[in-house]
């Protein structure tokens, strides 16, 4: 096998050059990588993994969204469109100014002459008509009286009736005697609406029904309308013209309130209560644990045992006692409750961690070489340990947050979150559920908002613990 | 022994009766295992340091002699027994203000290069350090001085702003070296400093040290468990088996006629790198390992492993014994 | 190992005694009045109640009361529930929080390890990447919009194939609980899918498992005796707190999906101020955890040989 | 050196994939275990399903103070008068009788009977209504026997319970002495607290009386034979009830118990009960598109803007009141935030189904409708602000509890208020006992308040401001006002009770004492061949005690 | 050297990479080697030369991707290794060859009885039912000189010692008695007097067995005393190759005289050091001229730009360097010296 190479070796022909000694470099040695540190190389490291980056980036517009925005627009999470409840995401939209004094309705003429019940159940009110052309503010109905009728019931469906049973929303029925209209102003959208009307008699029978097809179109009175600026109120030719509604880009909940606004406002209490939250847990748990690791013996087994009770607690059960306890006075926003109630079950893993770190610390190499140079414990504490401890810190503080934002979304969601009108995206959850099958919109954009943080928080603390692994094997 | 003279000043070896920089008097340190047991990790040691020498201590793992250097140095507290520096007593239990007064005096250089060095620090962060906390020179000076440590330890200055882990087993030695002896202390524990590391990286550092050694007239505590090493840079060798001194001497003679079986056994063990003194000789294996410090009998502790055990070995320890040519035994082969 | 036992069980009761009194005194810094009613009540009536309920006597007392009758296992007389022993009411519903939880919980490790070794067979090919989304989908969405979709789910089956195949509430059959268990186990399935992986693939990088290959062994054999084996340890660990999560976690998928569990009854009782039911549940929960934990740790010995024959003897 | 995982271990995907569906779906085996009963209507079997939002708390009839408890025990027992199907006054146990102005005397049926087949007898009411006032009962609902002689001296604990006006003449006849006149004692009568209680049974259940179906016997139309605490009930036909030829239905089911709404009509779609009760404005669009019969009718409750009258409070200032009054539109609360069928804006504490003299009260006596206004709304701020002499109005608290609903209206009205008057209103949230309990202390501002009736008369909403009322939560204070309630508990004559209330609801509005809010409707869908269900707003509701299956008709399900 | 008889593994030009971000480290570059059966072949080298990863891709250990066999041959006794698929190289590995690693506490499962590790090879190469193949897996810890074998049998690895491990190790190696043994630094975890015991098991099982053995180490001291043959590699390649005696007696390379010079019990006590200075290259970008010139004293002009081949010295000898080249003989060539002391 070797003679074979060896020939060839042996065939190349060699000069005086190359046989010429080598020039010996110089005994120091260089290192031609570039100089990083721990962290500019865990940055590095995550700054190529895409998805992580993608997260942070995610993180970084959702800070924005929630922190800075406001300061360049005002978001008013509170003020009410009742025009515009739970309006799904869209546009600006054009809506009809109308007077909604109230109505007079219209006269009747009697006919009192009674009919034999079969021929009343047969009989049905005729000329049932629209009195004015219908829109969101109110539609205004009327019809002829039948004869032996008593009152009225009134009904509206979004499809067309195909039985009497099947008639739709009980309205109301009419009170007066020879009432002969009625007006809906029962939370009219802009679609068609099937009105069907049903006499009844004095014996409480009831007559087939007629019914009557109607779209309303989008309107605000002109109370509204001058109460909120949109027109000078003091003008009485105002009725009937049109104006621009403001717009509610992610739509509107159940009060008509901006979602937009409440979700960005909304996200600064979550996000706030999920980064404060275990920032301080993260801060008490070094102290704590970085005390107790670093004291041992008796102290750190009594510290280690506080902690493991308070680990044993079952932690739902107490967030809810604790939150309820700490109470939420009139007008706060209960978020303070909510973060001592995180911040007091949350620390201990925080805390066993830094322990955990600070004793493997104890025994390093260099812990006790600076030790011989009369280092201090605060000297190896603060110089020593805590750099290192801050990588395991750091990646199980980007754990604890989605975490910590799921915990407030569930309380909320169960009503024992921050307080109304405050809003929180698992208090916005909370209000969504109600009317997830008409307006999924008012569940799902908050619970988006829920994902994608916890989701990006995730996938950056993946990378986090990735690049910092990665930094610890060099 | 005129070639022991790049190691070791003459005065060193020529001089027993000069004062030991280090003397340790009867040091025992035991550590406590679970609730009741205790582990006597250094037996009743006793020896002494002459300064400016090297002393070699080995044995195998488990032997305590980690555990003696980190005694010597205050790391450990100590069980029994005491250390003199220059004739003054050491600290039982060190404080602070004992380590920042006996720091100038004494360092130590660890075995693994990887955790020895604090990876969140710069190379000059990590040589400073021993400056700023003793309070040696102003800081315009410091960076001179860790710049000429650097030269020293043949590093580039450029260095200083880069991470330990951008350097190779053998840099972060010569870091570790500098950073031990940048205090210009008298006495220095290397633990195990080449064992880590390939062969002819370990040849740099032990070349490196005996240079520095030399140069600055150190003493050293070189813990080693490889004899040849040992026997290769100290004037005095001392085994360590189980807490225990079994014999001590000068290096060369305890190499070349161990006397206690357990250094004999050391020794042959070692594979020599030349075939044919390897063949020519043969092999006594030692039987056994070292066994369970936690349940020891009375006797010897090396009798249950000693192919020349007699029957009174196993009741009784042997004493250490002072040979007439100065060195010490603890065998009753040469009661 | 038995002393081991022992000693935990000590430091069990010594938690739970921990969990009593911090939940005593939790529960009395709540603000409120657990007599109330929506009614008013004239004042002689108000002090018949309290003296009913022993809440005349000065907090001390009612705490060595309280401390008293919890040694002797009595929680005492709910004051919502009119005339029901707390015991009782525990007795009644936690076998149903504990039944779904352990379902979960089972759907959870099975599901867990299942995915999780898969992942890490197909690393980097497509079922990893599709496991590993559909992991950070669920670890990332609420659990009540699980619990709300799922539900939606079974009536959008149930009306496509014409009759019910599943119940959408309810409780009774083990139809009744696939749905809920799924839903309460999903993030927990996840959160082990994800350790399960990298412990896997921790395991697949050990040099025992070159060694394994080194034998000769078939891939099957390598993969379960030596690999899946030693990849589950960690997996075991964490089940005691999820254990915990899953049966304390349950009171969204409780009440959506109208289960009798003991979950709904506490958030009852905390809004209703009812204190035994309060400070019953919660010693419970605590004393349920902490065996759990412990039952957790001694199945942990069992499959770990260095556990079990070191024992946790200090270092 | 890079150490990764290696693909070795090659079982196929597929049979991988099998293993893992395999593992998902094991529990699914539980599909073959059979689902007895789970259909919401049985015509053969005469059992109709249900679900409830939650189980009855308390099912002792003489503590028992709340409406799902009423629900059953509104089945399964049965006073001396009763409501029929069209929710008149008739008798119950009682087969006849006769109201004085001193007292009352009902002759019992005969063939009235205990479900374990012993008569009801007069000595069954006379216990259970001395245990009802017997303070040691700790009955919350004991004030609804004070227009008995003595009850209040004897709950109060200055009379042994023996004192109480009540007498058993003979097995069958029942004396009553009143206090004073009470013209709506018969109402009284059909109450729970006023059911009968048989003192040997009640007795041997040492203290554990309604706990259980088995510590409970039955006088009425059904018996519970089945209670499973938080999971279901069932009641099953009495064969033993006096009138049990009407009852049509055999048995009741309640397989389900949750608060979930979604959870409800999930179940009604599913065909799981017959019946949902409360449906939500939300969930109208649902029910419509899948053409849902839905119905609605006024459960009696009524709810208002409670303010705090206590002196001191600035609450207590008429004009402030005024003020809200001016701007609080109830239109827009009730047709665009609260959108729910059937539900009214309230003008008065007096509901629209209550009668009057000859006709509906509320015809008779129109109350007035405050004019929106906020320009005189500011006005009156203005002018409270002057009498309270503060340089600005300080924030006031509108207490809440957090019930989904409350919190509606709550946010609704802060806003609103916040808006129209620039008044703050700090929101105080509270569970559910806290709020109670902060009414209770007075510590509050405003807040929103509900009120549901006890007996069919007007009294039971009238004398909720009578000033020694505890209910009187904001401590209104009127010698007026408290006139017209001593009038219109002891007068006999009718129409000056009607001129009494009428008083009352003119100073509700002068004095704004509380703002009404609203009526509220209940919407709720129920099957359609489910016919007879009672909706009521005095006693339980709903009442299946006269509801029947239509036969289903060829190829309907 | 008999030719007689067919090497019991003879690798030829084997060439392993790695692909790492950004291109691929080449490993292993052409390295071919043979040993016979009952004889012992060296492999000497520094850390990360290679040594492991190119006894590990025969086996098909090394983690496939990243690491892949780029080209080259292994037969083993006669039958190609290199590109088996998985099912016939495990009927080999284990049975034909097997291997031994440094670290045992690692490299045995934690989590099963020693004696179900060694049973199980047994199981699934011999078919043994369990029972018989436990009582040959007690018998084989009694023959590598475990004490008390049949108990300890019933043990797991963390209640083992280092040195009973790699005994235990070996055990289940042999437990198939292959042809060829493969071990990985099987002593360096271990203390003087075990490595002792733990060579000489292995020389006496060879005897026994009669089976090749590669070992691979990076102490010379080892390689004297147990190798039959020598290869000495540095950075991927092999830069010599001869018997023992070859290589202590006549080192032809500076790299081999440099690592047997930088031991102390070579370089004699008192004398300073032969340090090799510097450090190897990185394999990612491989210098186009020898690779250890840089390090070489003796380096000349062409050693920069062009890479040696491996020139045959003498029978079974050869040397990558050209200072071996007919034409550098007047250069100042490395000197070796034969004494070494006691």
């Amino acid at each position: 096998m070797s003679e074979m190479a060896g020939r060839q070796s042996l065939d190349l022909q060699l000069s005086a050059d190359d046989l010429a000694p080598l020039p010996r470099s110089a005994a120091v040695e260089t290192v031609v990588r570039p100089s990083l540190s721990y962290w500019q190389g865990a940055w590095r490291q995550l700054r190529g993994n895409t998805r992580s980056m993608l997260s942070l980036l995610t993180i970084l517009t959702l800070l924005v969204f929630c922190f800075v925005t406001p300061l360049f627009i005002d978001f008013d999470t509170s003020s009410q469109d009742l025009t515009q409840i739970s309006q799904s995401p869209g546009l600006a939209r054009r809506s009809l100014v109308v007077d909604t004094a109230p109505w007079g309705g219209v006269a009747a003429q009697y006919r009192e002459a009674a009919p034999a019940a079969e021929v009343f159940a047969r009989s049905r009110v005729d000329d049932l008509r629209l009195q004015e052309a219908p829109h969101t503010e109110f539609v205004r109905l009327a019809w002829s009286a039948l004869p032996g009728a008593v009152s009225y019931r009134v009904y509206r469906h979004i499809l067309e009736p195909s039985a009497a049973t099947d008639l739709g929303l009980p309205l109301g029925e009419t009170e007066r005697r020879g009432q002969v209209w009625f007006e809906d102003r029962l939370k009219l959208k802009t679609r068609t609406y099937y009105y069907s009307v049903v006499a009844v008699s004095a014996t409480g029978a009831e007559s087939a029904y007629s019914t009557l097809a109607a779209t309303p179109r989008h309107a605000i009175s002109v109370l509204d309308a001058g109460l909120r600026g949109l027109v000078d109120s003091g003008d009485p030719e105002v009725a009937g013209t049109e104006v621009d509604l403001p717009r509610h880009l992610l739509g509107t909940d159940y009060l008509g309130r901006d979602l937009l606004a409440r979700l960005v406002v909304g996200g600064q209490t979550s996000l706030f209560i999920g980064l404060a939250a275990p920032l301080i847990c993260a801060v008490f748990a070094i102290l704590y644990g970085g005390l107790s690791g670093y004291l041992g013996g008796r102290i750190d087994e009594l510290l280690m045992r506080f902690a493991d009770f308070v680990i044993a607690l079952p932690f739902l059960l107490f967030m809810i006692l604790i939150r309820v306890a700490m109470g939420i006075g009139p007008g706060q926003s209960g978020v303070v409750p909510l973060l001592v109630a995180l911040v007091a079950l949350g620390w201990p893993s925080a805390a066993k961690l830094v322990r955990g770190q600070v004793l493997q610390l104890r025994e390093q190499p260099f812990i006790a070489a600076a030790q011989l140079l009369g280092a201090g414990p605060n000297y190896l504490i603060w110089r020593h340990m805590l750099p290192n401890v801050m990588g395991v810190v750091l990646v199980s503080l980007t754990f604890a947050i989605p975490s910590a934002i799921f915990t407030e979304a569930f309380l909320s969601f169960i009503g024992m979150g921050v307080a109304p009108p405050t809003p929180s995206w698992g208090a916005m959850c909370n209000d969504g559920v109600a009317s997830f099958l008409s307006h999924p919109h008012e569940l799902l954009l908050p619970a988006a908002f829920i994902s994608v943080t916890v989701l990006a928080f995730n996938m950056l603390g993946d990378g986090l613990r990735d690049a910092l692994d990665a930094k610890l094997r060099d | 022994m005129s070639d022991k003279s790049v190691n070791a000043p003459d005065s060193a070896k020529s001089a027993p009766e000069a004062a030991p920089l280090l003397r340790i008097e009867h040091l025992s340190k035991a550590f406590r295992v679970g609730k009741q047991q205790r582990m006597l990790a250094v037996d009743d040691v006793s020896f002494d340091i002459p300064a400016h020498s090297v002393v070699g201590l080995v044995g195998e793992s488990g032997s305590g002699k980690t555990t003696l250097g980190k005694l010597l140095m205050g790391l450990h507290s100590k069980t029994a027994g005491a250390v003199y520096l220059h004739g003054e007593r050491l600290p039982n239990r060190y404080r602070g203000a004992d380590f920042r007064r006996y720091g100038r005096h004494m360092q130590m250089i660890f075995q693994d290069p990887y955790g020895s060095l604090n990876p969140r620090m710069t190379v000059e962060e990590i040589l400073t350090e021993p400056l700023r906390l003793l309070q040696l020179g102003a800081a315009r000076e410091r960076r001179d001085k860790v710049v000429e440590w650097l030269l020293k330890v043949n590093l580039h200055p450029s260095h200083l702003s880069r991470y330990p882990h951008e350097f190779s087993g053998g840099q972060r030695q010569r870091i570790g070296i500098a950073r031990a002896l940048i205090t210009a202390p008298d006495f220095v524990v290397c633990d195990e400093p080449v064992s880590a590391l390939d062969v002819s990286v370990q040849a740099q550092i032990i070349n490196l040290l005996g240079d520095l050694q030399a140069s600055m007239g150190l003493t050293l505590l070189f813990i080693a468990h490889d004899l040849s090493m040992v026997r290769h840079i100290s004037a005095t060798m001392v085994v360590m088996y189980m807490g225990s001194i079994v014999e001590q001497g000068p290096a060369e003679q305890v190499f070349t006629s161990p006397r206690h079986p357990y250094t004999r056994a050391l020794i042959e063990a070692i594979p020599i790198p030349d075939p044919e003194l390897e063949r020519q000789r043969g092999h006594r294996l030692l039987p056994g390992e070292v066994p369970s410090p936690l349940a020891l009998g009375p006797g010897c502790r090396f009798a249950g492993r000693c192919s020349q055990v007699m029957p009174h070995c196993r009741q009784q320890r042997p004493p250490l014994l002072d040979q007439t040519d100065g060195s010490r035994v603890a065998c009753f082969l040469y009661d | 190992m038995l002393v081991f036992i022992l000693k935990r069980l000590l430091s069990g009761v010594i938690t739970i005694w921990f969990i009593a009194s911090a939940t005593f005194l939790a529960m009395h810094a709540v603000p409120g009045d657990p007599l109330a009613n929506p009614k008013a009540v004239s004042e002689e009536i108000r002090q018949n109640l309290a003296s009913r309920y022993g809440l005349d006597q000065p907090l001390p007392k009612q705490y060595l009361v309280f401390m008293g009758n919890l040694l002797q296992g009595d929680f005492g007389i709910s004051f919502t529930q009119k005339n029901r022993r707390v015991n009782d009411i525990i007795r009644e519903h936690f076998p149903v929080s504990a039944l779904l939880g352990v379902l979960a919980l089972v759907i959870a490790t099975a599901g867990g390890i299942l995915w999780g070794a898969l992942t890490a067979i197909y690393r980097d090919k497509w079922p990893d990447s599709l496991i590993m989304l559909l992991v950070v989908i669920s670890i990332s969405v609420p659990s009540f919009v699980f619990a709300l979709l799922g539900q939606l789910a079974i009536l959008k089956l149930n009306s496509w194939l014409g009759f019910s195949l599943l119940p959408v509430a309810g409780w009774g059959s083990l139809a009744h609980m696939w749905m809920p268990a799924l839903v309460l186990g999903l993030g927990t399935m996840a959160y082990l899918t994800r350790l399960m992986r990298s412990s896997m693939l921790e395991v697949a990088a050990a040099d025992y498992l070159r060694t394994a290959r080194a034998k000769g062994l078939p891939g099957r054999r390598i993969f379960f005796r030596h690999q899946l084996r030693n990849a589950i340890l960690p997996v075991v660990t964490v089940l005691g707190p999820a254990i915990a999560a899953i049966t304390t976690g349950g009171f969204v998928v409780e009440l959506v999906f109208a289960i009798p569990g003991l979950g709904r009854y506490f958030v009852q009782a905390v809004q209703q101020l009812d204190y035994t039911v309060i400070m019953g549940t919660t010693v419970f929960y605590g004393a349920f955890l902490v065996f759990m934990v412990l039952a957790v740790d001694i199945l942990y010995g069992v499959i770990d040989p260095r556990i079990r024959l070191v024992g946790a003897g200090g270092e | 050196m890079i150490k990764t995982a290696s693909i070795y271990c090659r079982l196929g995907f597929r049979a991988w994939l099998g293993l893992a569906l395999l593992g998902l779906t094991l529990p699914g085996l539980g599909l073959i275990a059979p689902q007895a009963g789970a259909e919401a209507l049985d015509f053969e079997a005469r059992r109709i399903n249900l679900a409830m939002s939650q189980e009855p708390p308390d099912l002792n009839s003489i503590t028992s103070t709340d409406a799902v408890s009423g629900l059953v025990l509104d089945h399964v027992l049965q006073g001396l008068m009763t409501y029929n199907q069209q929710r008149q006054l008739v008798g119950g146990v009682a087969e006849r009788w006769q109201l004085r102005d001193d007292g009352a005397t009902f002759w019992l049926r005969p063939q009235a009977r205990w479900s374990d087949g012993r008569p009801v007898t007069a000595a069954d009411f006379v216990f259970a209504w001395q245990q009802a006032v017997a303070p040691g009962s700790g009955s919350e609902y004991a004030f609804i026997l004070f227009p008995i002689r003595n009850a209040q001296a004897i709950n109060r604990g200055q009379m042994p319970v023996t004192e109480l006006g009540v007498k058993a003449i003979d097995a069958h006849t029942l004396e009553v002495q009143l206090h004073q006149p009470c013209p709506y004692f018969l109402d009284l009568t059909a109450f729970r607290t006023y059911y009968p209680l048989r003192s040997d049974f009640y007795q041997a259940q040492q203290g554990k009386y309604g706990a259980e179906a088995a510590n409970l016997l039955f006088n009425g139309p059904f018996m519970l034979t089945e209670w499973i605490h938080g999971a279901s009930l069932k009641m099953q036909k009495n064969p033993h009830y006096w009138d049990r030829a009407s009852i049509w239905l055999e048995h009741i089911d309640v397989p389900y118990i949750t608060e979930d709404p979604n959870a409800h009509m999930n179940l009604y779609r599913d065909q799981k009960i017959a019946m949902v009760d409360g449906l939500g404005s939300d969930s109208l669009e649902g029910a419509l598109q899948s053409r849902m019969q839905i119905k609605s009718f006024l459960d009696g409750a009524i709810f208002y803007l409670e303010f705090n009258h206590v002196p001191g409070r600035v609450t207590a200032n008429r004009h402030l009141r005024k003020a809200i009054q001016s701007v609080l539109n109830t239109d827009d609360l009730v047709y665009k935030v609260i959108g729910s069928p059937g539900t009214h804006p309230a003008y008065t504490i007096f509901p629209r189904w209550m009668q009057g003299h000859r006709d509906l009260f509320t015809r008779e006596y129109p109350p007035s409708r405050p004019v929106l206004d906020a320009a005189r709304g500011r006005h009156y701020m203005e002018l409270a602000r002057q009498e309270l002499g503060l340089a600005q109005l300080p924030a006031i608290n509108l207490l809440a509890d957090d019930s989904p609903g409350g919190q509606k209206v709550t946010q609704f009205l802060q806003t609103l208020l916040q808006q129209s008057l620039g008044l703050e209103v700090r929101v105080d949230m509270q569970i559910f006992k806290q709020r109670l309990a902060k009414m209770s202390a007075g510590d509050f501002d405003l807040v929103i308040a509900g009120w549901g009736p006890d007996y069919n008369d007007l009294l039971t909403y009238g004398d909720l401001f009578y000033s020694e009322n505890m209910n009187n939560r904001g401590r209104y204070n009127s010698a007026d006002y408290d006139h017209w309630v001593r009038v219109a508990q002891a007068s006999l004559q009718p129409e000056l009770r009607m001129q009494a209330f009428a008083a009352m609801q003119d100073l509700l509005f002068e004095d704004v004492i509380v703002v009404p809010l609203y009526e509220r409707g209940r919407t709720y869908v129920q099957h359609p061949r489910l016919q007879g269900v009672v909706r009521r707003a005095i006693g339980g509701d709903p009442n299946f005690n006269y509801a029947r299956i239509v036969a289903p008709l060829d190829g309907q399900p | 050297m008999t030719t007689a008889q067919a090497p019991a593994l003879n690798v030829e030009n084997l060439q392993v990479e790695f692909a790492v971000r950004g291109g691929r480290v080449q490993a292993v570059r052409g390295v071919s080697m043979a040993v016979q059966a009952g004889q012992t072949l060296a492999i000497v080298g520094e850390s990360g030369c290679g040594k492991s990863v190119a006894m590990m891709s025969l086996l098909g250990l090394i983690p496939t991707p990243p690491g892949r066999v780029v080209a080259g041959s292994a037969q083993l006794q006669g039958r190609q290794l290199l590109g088996l698929p998985e099912q016939q190289l495990n009927r080999l590995r284990g049975a034909e060859i097997a291997m031994i690693f440094q670290d045992p506490m690692s490299a045995l499962n934690p989590t099963m009885k020693i004696g179900d590790q060694i049973a199980e090879t047994l199981r699934v190469h011999v078919g043994m039912p369990r029972r018989e193949a436990w009582r040959r897996a007690v018998a084989l810890l009694d023959r590598v000189g475990v004490p008390a074998a049949a108990e300890r049998a019933n043990q797991y690895p963390f209640e083992f010692s280092g040195g009973m491990l790699q005994r235990a190790m070996i055990a289940m190696s042999l437990a198939c008695k292959p042809a060829v043994l493969i071990a990985d630094e099987p002593t360096t975890a271990l203390d003087v007097t075990i490595q002792n015991q733990v060579l000489d098991l292995m020389q006496e099982l060879q005897r026994e067995m009669g089976m090749a053995i590669v070992l691979i180490t990076h102490d010379l001291g080892v390689v004297a005393r147990m190798a039959d043959q020598v290869a000495v590699m540095y950075a991927g390649q092999i830069v010599e190759y001869g018997s023992v005696e070859d290589i202590f007696a006549r080192s032809a390379h500076p790299y081999t005289l440099g690592l047997k010079q930088a031991m102390p019990a070579v370089a004699g006590s008192g004398e300073r050091l032969a340090a090799i200075a510097g450090s190897p290259p990185d394999l990612f970008a491989p210098p186009p001229g020898c690779g250890f010139c840089e390090r070489c004293p003796y380096a000349m002009s062409i050693c920069q730009r062009t890479g040696p081949q491996l020139l045959a010295l003498d029978a079974g000898h050869s040397a990558r360097c050209w200072l071996q080249h007919p034409q550098a003989a007047g250069q100042p060539a490395p000197v070796y010296r034969s004494e070494v002391q006691p």
